[in-house]
């Protein structure tokens, strides 16, 4: 029985983790870098351990210094959470290694899917579909290789990195002159995120989405399927918004896809909990796209129309008790919808943000659920991916969950950086996405941000500003007239504390 | 006192009088704004309607988020347009760009040179940051004049990275 | 079709009820008090109008001016909350008499049930167990009248207020000699609260349970009850903890419970939504206490546990709308609970606390709640009711539930003013409390407040106090050394700054 | 610097030096106490073990909030001590009580008269605000030696409503 788990994460999902630690009476060890001593993963944990600065290689990837203060502060199991550590095989046997409990899947599992080229043919030797591409297990293929198997493909397609995954090292070409070009980029971006330059490619399907199917197991070779995810809204390869059920699987679709998920799984004996993604074409077939062998950032909305607490699922079962659910006890009920907060400007071409929250509201009442590794006062910094909170959202029906997402973003407040929530809203307000109308290529071919020309609105806008510079005026020229006087003293603070806060 | 206020292409005068009375295009509201706790939050109730935003100044444009929207004011009255007039002769269409860090990070690759000339929208430098690599483009054709980081480097926020004239 | 609702009321309930106009795509209009200004319900209201003055009497008990606000802005409906005007027949009939639809139930059955006299009396002819008491519909009973009945009812007894309700002008009286200043102590509440002094008695049952059934109707004839909500943790008969379903209700006394509350609602052709509250002794045996007309605090819980939204129901039934359950379709899934924050100090016999909100942290993840009233930088006023906001949890047994409320309610942070949520923590840290073992009389009989002596937790607070302390001194000193430096300017600006926010 | 803090009959000799080390009751302990953003929240760490607590300070008493618990804890070193003997004039067990509106409020009863004896825990007023009635008790036995409100009166916040002697 595990007593105390070390979270080997920050931000949101550490605290998501832990939540579900002290929900079933464990202890939570956190651990930390320099930038995050104030962050709510330290501040929630029952024990807090300092790693090194705040660069990831000196913190949150020192695997030797965790699994160290693990055994020091006689932690008994480890989760990774996703990033960082989770998808690193050799980083779980080590923890095995040093008889701390692994809560995750099979170490063997990680890496033979880690290496996606690898993890392609084990999948077509199982049965499953798999997107046309070339790629050659351990090999790097030249440059001029791939390009002269491009031409046997036919654009548009796809470069891929072997290693790795969340969409880095990732290239839609759709023209032979791009190639040379994407194939380097995507080499680039695949080195400094994974070490391993390595790169193949696939034939892009076109208009297609984005459908994954959650899978959980147990030790005891129990292994069940929880309805599908689609992740359709991306930027870039990166989700922005993902909701389940799909507005296109239906229930045949879904136990179709279920059984070749589970089918994919088993082939690599797999347990805990872990993701197949799949494209899905217009005509509903589906190509296999690669495994997550961890908690995916979108497990929630799945959590909120099965029922099933999947993180709970995942420290039960790690130590060898039996999965809760069998097939037959999961039915997909309601509409959930995530909307992924990040501390990225989409006024500004998406540029990352940094900065002190000075103003943070959530957004709360019925149906609404935040997942958040942030709060108020704390420094947003460079050093970590811009994930700063989820939105998650159930309703009856798709169109309930519609509005409801668009009531919380509207009371959703972040001040002092920019947000992604403009972004949301606005998407909510789209006619094509209420409609379900989506692809991966939605967000950017059908949809333009900040095409708003609502005259009311526009109306406000000029108002409150000229107020403010109004009012700004006025105090300028008060300030300007003279000695101090306690108003005026007043006055000048008051400015003061605006620009420093 | 009278106002210019534009938004694009969008204009309107609004008037504010010593009695704090409102007008916009000569109709008379009735306008109440708070500034909240956190200081860039603002409660407007404007006619009855009632309406929560996000209001941020910098270099004399205000954004303002509401409702989804993010609209960038332009304020003016009398004296601002003489300051306008008199900054004039600084404006990106002639003056030297310095392309700066909005953020601690490091130079995955600089795609320029030193005397190159670069068109508007030409990237001339990638910057990782939050696990992102971000590019940097030039505003507007040029030549560059300095650039004065290297690929690999760790650069602060605010560092100069490069310069076009 | 309802296309633009006015929201009688303030506070988390006025929030609540926005939350479904907004969700339902109708447009919610505000009326606020000045002190109310800036309070969440007029920032998230599409149309927001000044009432007058902070006092009730000036602001949210203004029928008058409320109706004709409403007309002015075009709304086409009113919906009352609790409180205030919510149980006042005149009001309803005035709303519909100026062509308004009123959301909520018919007047004649609010004025029916406000009287808690003449309710007892339609209640027992309907064949609803009452408890045994002394009063007369309409009458007032003189102190000596009183006096002599209650020795033929007999001790413990307690005295009620005929008008009213939310626990005012209610004592427990134990003992004869007691009882003139129970009355005397009753009238005067009863007086200032209502504006009527008339009180009667009943018999107090001991080790009683409060269980409640929530009803829900149309105005087509069909009425269903959402199961029952157990509110024994009381203090003052002020509900402070509530729980759906209750540890004691099994599935066939709440099916007797659910048709006796339907028989007494089909008593007053009832419909909209409305809760009747009973007593349940050790036996099992339930008694009519009195009918709620009006949506409650607590409904969320039964939201909960049902999946009925039962403030859109009263929004959609209101305008004609048929229910869109039956009863077969009300099925009771996971345990819910609900615990009030208050405006209270627990460690100063339960001072209301007043004060500016200078930190606010909201728990969220999964299975939480928060109907809140309160926003960071909000100035909590003497005006109104101290209900600040409330916590509800959903988990799969009453023992996760439990878990999950301890964890919600540390992550739960309000800074500025005194709250009870450390009393909440030591109620969900009592043992008695987690095995069930409720009464009325739990919270001032069988629990004490800030017992802790835990030694750890002693040593913690040891040692930050000293810590906080040295460092005042340190500064302290710093301070008096002699002319300012950098340094020392900002130190002295901190403190200057701690001290006003 | 050397200090004795107590919480009720348990008392803490704490002493922390120029190099910012604690030691409590002797032994030393690694701690690192920062303050949040909101001026009255902490995080502490406290040889690895993560505290979150509210803390608020008023004449001289400590309130520490913390898993649910409220502590009043007091600090005193060898200046607080000495500070603390020249006031003990003038302690609850001694002086005049002045009894203030917490808030302000209605005043509901007032159940003394002036000259009037009460024990202690006596009612001597009935408050309302919040919608609520709130009692106040003579802190000890006295006699009453002033009532400046009366029944129905709208008092404001620190008001005088009584004074035992």
């Amino acid at each position: 029985m595990l007593k105390k788990i070390l979270v080997a994460n920050r931000g949101e999902i550490a605290v998501r983790i832990m939540r579900a630690c002290q929900e079933l009476g464990y202890e939570a060890v956190a651990i930390y870098s320099e930038a995050d001593r104030l962050a709510p993963h330290v501040r929630m944990a029952q024990e807090a351990y300092l790693l090194g600065a705040p660069q990831i290689s000196e913190s949150y990837l020192r695997g030797d210094k965790i699994i160290d203060i693990a055994k020091k502060c006689g932690a008994d199991g480890i989760h990774p959470g996703y990033g960082f550590l989770a998808e690193n095989a050799d980083f779980a046997e080590s923890v095995i290694d040093a008889g701390l409990t692994w809560i995750g899947p099979p170490p063997q599992a990680i890496r033979l899917m880690g290496d996606k080229v690898a993890a392609r043919e084990i999948m077509g030797k199982a049965g499953v579909p798999l997107v046309p591409g070339v790629g050659r297990v351990g090999e790097t293929i030249s440059d001029d290789e791939l390009i002269a198997s491009a031409h046997e493909l036919g654009f548009p397609l796809l470069v891929k990195a072997a290693a790795g995954g969340g969409g880095k090292g990732m290239r839609n070409v759709y023209q032979a002159e791009d190639l040379p070009g994407a194939i380097r980029a995507a080499r680039r971006e695949a080195q400094s995120a994974f070490g391993d330059d390595r790169v193949y490619i696939e034939k892009l399907i076109k208009n297609a989405r984005h459908i994954e199917i959650q899978i959980l197991g147990d030790t005891h070779g129990n292994i069940i399927h929880l309805g599908e995810r689609e992740c359709s809204i991306q930027r870039r390869h990166q989700k922005l918004i993902e909701e389940s059920p799909s507005p296109v699987v239906d229930e045949d679709l879904r136990q179709k896809m279920g059984s070749i998920a589970l089918k994919a799984a088993k082939a690599v004996n797999y347990y805990s909990a872990g993701t197949m993604e799949f494209v899905l074409d217009k005509k509903k077939n589906f190509y296999f796209l690669e495994m997550n062998t961890r908690l995916q950032v979108e497990h929630a909305i799945t959590e909120m129309v099965t029922g099933v607490d999947i993180v709970k699922e995942m420290l039960r079962t790690a130590s060898g008790r039996r999965l809760r659910y069998k097939q037959a006890d999961i039915k997909v009920k309601g509409w959930a919808m995530e909307c992924r907060i990040m501390a990225e400007d989409p006024a500004n071409n998406f540029m990352p943000s940094i900065g002190k929250i000075i103003g943070l509201t959530n957004p709360t009442g019925p149906g609404v659920r935040v997942d958040s590794g942030i709060a108020y006062g704390l420094e947003i910094t460079p050093y970590y991916d811009s994930l700063l909170s989820k939105l998650i959202v159930l309703g009856d029906t798709r169109g309930e969950t519609v509005l409801r997402m668009r009531r919380a973003l509207e009371e959703f407040r972040i001040t002092g950086i920019a947000t992604t929530i403009p972004l949301h809203i606005q998407l909510m307000n789209s006619t094509r996405f209420q409609a379900g109308q989506i692809d991966t290529n939605f967000l950017e071919k059908n949809f333009k941000f900040n095409q708003i020309s609502d005259p009311e609105l526009m109306e406000v806008a000029a108002i409150a500003a000229t107020l403010l510079a109004h009012q700004r005026n006025q105090r300028a020229i008060l300030l300007h007239q003279g000695g101090p006087s306690p108003w005026r003293l007043y006055g000048r603070r008051e400015v003061l504390d605006r620009r420093i806060r | 006192m009278k106002y210019i206020t534009t938004i694009g292409d969008a204009k309107f005068i609004i008037d504010v009088n010593h009695d704090g009375q409102v007008t916009i295009d000569g109709a008379e509201i009735n306008v109440d704004m708070q500034q909240m706790f956190d200081s860039t939050m603002y409660s407007v109730l404007i006619d009855g309607k009632s309406h929560d935003l996000r209001m941020n100044e910098g270099d004399g444009v205000y954004a303002v988020q509401l409702s989804g929207a993010i609209f960038e004011v332009v304020v003016e009255d009398e004296r601002t347009r003489r300051l306008a007039g008199l900054k004039s002769g600084a404006t990106v269409t002639k003056g030297e760009i310095i392309i700066k860090a909005p953020m601690p990070g490091v130079v995955v690759e600089v795609t320029v040179v030193p005397e190159q000339e670069v068109a508007a929208g030409e990237v001339v430098l990638i910057l990782e940051s939050m696990k992102m690599q971000n590019e940097f483009k030039s505003p507007r054709a040029g030549k560059v004049r300095a650039v004065r980081v290297s690929s690999g480097e760790k650069i602060n926020q605010g560092a100069v990275m490069v310069i076009i004239a």
